[in-house]
């Protein structure tokens, strides 16, 4: 593939190519779970992989989430360099065991001898009519958790390089594509692969209110903003990136300036990531604040399959737009 | 373990099964993969969205064991069950209308394809999480049991499911507790792409359930009155000893597993070679050699089914949405 | 018994009445767990309950997490009311799939039709030197799940009485018993069983600051009260007993009247339910109040197995006392 | 299935194995009951908290497992592993100041009892939650097929542990991938309160194993040659066949599954029953009539490893407390 066509690709292709990328690096990394091979991925993220690198790499597993799971775990111990791939986050749910009993806390019980360099990838996310046992996003539930890195790449770029920076990590990281995020198109910046998985970003500057997002969030409040603009709110808009642990750092600085924030998170409102947030820079900003923080998130509903429903039970830009447009003195 | 249990349970003289019966047999095949071809078109039409896991090839399953069951036994199937839904009872209208997301469809549009429910008829569908529904399905015959009822839960799952945790412990409870559960494996070959044979470390089910002291039938799935003995004798089993019993069903689905599906898999020739024995071409053939059907009343059959299809698609088309301010319906029951 | 003897009791006392005066009353419920019979249940919570009511109704199960919860669930559907007793909210990790993909939405993925009338009791929380994998406080992670009821019972007469409302509730609903509290002793008022799973109780009255807590965290509030009190600082314990759906009006007009709020969770404090608590508060009453909320949750570490180590990870009084004392204008 | 497989292995006439690893066998049995006795006391001293499940009776088991592994191979074990991690050649000093929380314990006073850890002789502890280092010997086991290492996984775990998803997803991958682990249940006839028999439909392991086409045998973990053999057996298999191997040993545990059990569940006779085939005294004795070992050398041998248990109890007493400002450390490895 020439330069120019590398550079331009999908969310899918990124992802693709940061597995290809570390498989030819590092002789340890293989990538396990069901249907990665024959199949492709079941969002076709690994297709033509097990022709590239062949079955000892790709490994189509059976239907055993906690065994596949723990087995990825104790490959990571036993010297390799795991990737494993959950389908999506709601069948993580059968392999909790091993996530959050082993992989979690191995390090500490063991006083510091064992580190688990395992990365588990996951697609999250709703808004495809697929109802309430395919539609979670427990991405924030899951940063709940010591011991785990949950990073949510958004951009092409991070699709591209969190993978890398998350294998070289010696802890165990979840990794979150956001499955509505696949097919988006983006083009990646000579220095793409260079961003690390610590820091948040602003991926819009604004001057009038933060609205602090991570994955599909991300695009929904950048069309937001671009409304905003045109009524003469200037938002700036942070990317998370990773939601455990979360850089204050960047957060606080955005809503030092802007005076006013407001999370974005599809995910289920009550004890979400978005109230974390919110506590956050109200305990660190209380008197820096304008106005309270605002959170947009999912209504509290198993998905329910028809469109019109998952539609109204998910943010968009309309419903940022409003929100913020009420937010106390952002006229002033 | 006896070998027998292994071999595919012989078809005995089936005059016993009058025509009315055998007729019935293959209009419900019919139905089922009519209603389904349908539901294919609507889908590329996107008047239904989400996953659609079609039966087709698998139609013989369902209408042989369904026809075992009584109306106060209850069904637990997964995301590839509609065809159990339509057989058990529940309408086509509401199935239709429930792939559409509309509120009379039988989940109230809130299920979906993967999702069919219906209290009605006992059908507790419809889970898309692979071998969640066999918990479910020990703990129901557990309440027959306690309640002396002399119910069976009937459990249908997919061959994948059998390497689930899930599995493993439902099995070890329902032998130990001695429940009235029929699990119903069909073995379709695949779980998505994953040949079965690469997935299990014993592919003789019914060894692997003998390993839970279960017993246990392997039938050919794509034979109606195969399925249909060897579901009466599984039946007649778990009422009779009051124990759980395990029938797998080879067959075969000849669709891709959802809709999308490149089918790198498997070759087409693999698939030509099952629809070979399509269970409703070679039954209906069967009929007319037996002189029970001519092609006449074959074609009329079909005409009728297209019919009540055409019908459930138009009840769909006219259904209305759930209200918006629903939303939040039935996230408890007092809402 | 007599009347007196009945009315003081140990928590795990009050358990186990409330247990055998629902076997008595409904003939259609049963205990169901691993080690509930023969053993007597691992807290010695159900002894003498298998001689009392036979192995029809005390069922020891197998070591099968995931099949004897979805057992539950299903028997619930079946027309029984099990009461489902997991050891430990730590093992309920392996049951994860059938609480939070079956349970908790096949009410509404059936549209109505199909409620699931089952209880899981399970211990949880730390304190007791049992490490990693036995300490985890995790009943305000299962609240972020629509679907779900939480109970977290912290005193005698809610031991007693919760179960009973929790078993005439027609949805699922999870009850957290501490265990630290198994050995708690205290009197049942006459009213006691009279009690609802619906709101919040004020267990102290207070001008000052309102200290929103539950759980063992409750104990450790009123503690740190009685100190407060004898510096002139009267604080408000509201004990949120239940964490999902939270009583915000009880908790509400409490910080209104106060002016101050601090959440006592010995839950990890990232993304905890003390993230909610702070973030409903400021929300709505981010003008009335005179500081920000304060949280005192536990260290985000998995639980180690040290005393001295442990200690430092939990919230106590000391450090109640010593966070309330910096709230802004406590003196004023 | 043969049923040889399930019979108990024969000790073959055992000259081959020389004075010195007969007493060595001994004294590394000696060395787990007398320091857990030890551990018993210090327990009801207060001076070690939280959880403390001792092996005694259970000692063959982890001597005659243990002694056939290569330092390289890795052992995976349950809350019940003071015995493996100190046959395995982890410090009965820094054991000891484990179960203290000393800083100087095997895991740094953060595991505790039930989760001892040792990098140096690839101890992967210590996992206190039923069946869930399983998965984690599977994962071992396939890294060093992957890296061509001729290594061993061993995955000690309770009879309980079988009716767990976990057992079942574990031995299927594990046959299926055809990996190098020793899978060595140690069946004590109770998990906690709970009878065997009562837990499992299927009370023949090795049958069980066999519906995941592993190879299984069992052996009397009462008798510490026995173990030696079987294990060596299976070890061999594993190297030769490159294949998973299923090791029953049937033991019983003489004291409570933790230090608070009312053990109603089973009766005094029962455990005195088992105790007459306690296996350091009936080993001891066999030594005697072998005339291998005498009165006097038994005492020496006692007095010795008292001689070990008091210093290492001296060691823990010693021990530093991990300051508190490191309570964070190790959540992270840049921590
Ligand atoms: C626990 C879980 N893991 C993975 C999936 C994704 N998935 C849906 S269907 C399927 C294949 C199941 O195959 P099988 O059980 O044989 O049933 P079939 O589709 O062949 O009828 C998979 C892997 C799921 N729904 N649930
Ligand atoms: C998943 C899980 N469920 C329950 C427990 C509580 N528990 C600890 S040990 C034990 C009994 C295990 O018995 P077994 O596997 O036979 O091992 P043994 O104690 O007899 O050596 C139980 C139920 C646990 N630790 N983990
Ligand atoms: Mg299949
Ligand atoms: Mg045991």
């Amino acid at each position: 593939m020439n330069k120019v066509a590398k550079l331009t690709m999908t969310y899918r292709e990124a992802i693709r190519e940061a597995i290809r990328d570390a498989m030819q690096k590092d002789e340890r990394v293989f990538l396990m779970g069901e249907d990665v091979g024959r199949y492709g991925g079941c969002f076709n993220v690994s297709e033509g992989m097990l022709e590239e690198f062949g079955e000892e790499r790709i490994i189509d597993t059976p239907l055993s989430e906690s065994g596949f799971t723990g087995c990825g775990i104790g490959a990571a111990l036993g010297g390799m360099r795991p990737i494993v791939e959950i389908m999506t986050v709601n069948f993580s749910l059968l392999a909790a065991d091993q996530i959050i009993n082993t992989a979690a806390i191995l390090l500490y019980m063991s006083g510091g001898q064992f580190n688990v360099p395992v990365v588990i990838r996951m697609a999250t996310g709703g808004g495809k009519q697929l109802a309430a046992q395919h539609s979670r996003s427990l991405e924030g539930w899951y940063a709940h958790i010591p011991g785990l890195k949950i990073l949510t790449p958004a951009t092409i770029e991070d699709a591209r390089s969190m993978l890398w920076h998350a294998l070289e990590d010696p802890d165990p990281v979840l990794i979150f594509e956001n499955s509505t995020l696949y097919n988006y198109k983006g083009t990646l910046p000579e220095n793409g692969a260079a961003f690390d998985i610590r820091t948040a970003k602003v991926r819009r500057e604004g001057r009038d209110v933060s609205i602090l997002t991570y994955g599909i969030g991300l695009h929904k409040s950048l069309e937001a903003s671009e409304k905003l603009a045109e009524e003469g709110i200037e938002a700036e808009v942070v990317d998370l990136r990773v939601l455990r642990p979360l850089d204050n750092e960047t957060i606080f600085s955005s809503v030092v300036k802007t005076g006013r924030a407001v999370i974005v998170d599809e995910g289920w409102k009550s004890g979400g990531i978005s109230a974390e947030i919110s506590t956050r820079v109200t305990e660190e900003l209380f008197y820096e604040l304008d106005c309270p923080v605002e959170r947009i998130c999912g209504e509290e509903v198993p998905a329910p399959y028809a469109k019109h429903l998952e539609q109204a039970s998910l943010p968009n830009a309309q419903s940022i737009v409003k929100t913020v447009k009420k937010m106390g003195g952002i006229y002033g | 373990m006896t070998t027998k249990k292994k071999t595919t349970t012989p078809v005995k003289n089936t005059t016993s099964v009058d025509k009315q019966k055998k007729l019935y047999l293959l209009h419900q095949m019919m139905r089922i993969r009519q209603m389904e071809e349908e539901a294919y078109e609507l889908y590329t039409q996107e008047k239904i969205r989400g996953f659609l896991h079609l039966y087709d090839g698998e139609e013989a399953v369902a209408v042989g064991v369904i026809e075992n069951l009584k109306e106060e036994d209850s069904i637990i199937a997964t995301y590839r069950e509609h065809g159990h839904a339509l057989v058990r009872g529940v309408s086509m209208k509401s199935i239709m209308a429930e792939m559409y997301g509309k509120a009379e469809g039988c989940s109230g549009g809130r299920g979906g394809s993967m999702h069919l429910y219906d209290k009605k008829t006992n059908f507790l569908g419809g889970s898309a999480i692979v071998a969640n529904g066999l918990p479910m399905a020990v703990g129901v015959a557990f309440a027959y049991k306690r309640l002396k009822e002399e119910k069976v839960a009937c459990c249908f799952f997919g061959e994948g499911a059998v390497d689930e945790g899930e599995f493993h412990e439902s099995l070890n409870l329902a032998s130990l507790w001695e429940l009235p559960v029929l699990f119903v494996c069909e073995n379709n070959l695949y779980s998505m792409g994953m040949p079965f044979q690469l997935a299990e470390a014993e592919t003789d089910l019914v060894e692997k359930a003998d390993g839970y002291k279960i017993e246990g039938t392997t039938v050919d799935g794509m034979d109606v009155m195969a399925v249909l003995e060897a579901a009466g004798n599984a039946v007649n089993y778990i009422r009779e000893q009051k124990k759980p019993y395990f029938l797998e069903c080879q067959t075969y689905r000849y669709r891709a597993h959802s809709m999308f599906d490149p089918e790198r898999y498997r070759s087409k020739q693999e698939v030509e070679e099952w629809k070979k024995r399509d269970p409703i071409k070679t039954f209906a053939d069967k009929l007319k050699q037996e002189e029970l059907l001519t092609e006449e009343e074959f074609k009329k059959l079909s005409e009728n089914v297209a019919e009540e299809v055409e019908a459930s698609v138009q009840f769909a088309e006219e259904g209305t949405k759930e209200p918006v301010e629903n939303l939040t319906r039935y996230v408890y029951s007092d809402q």
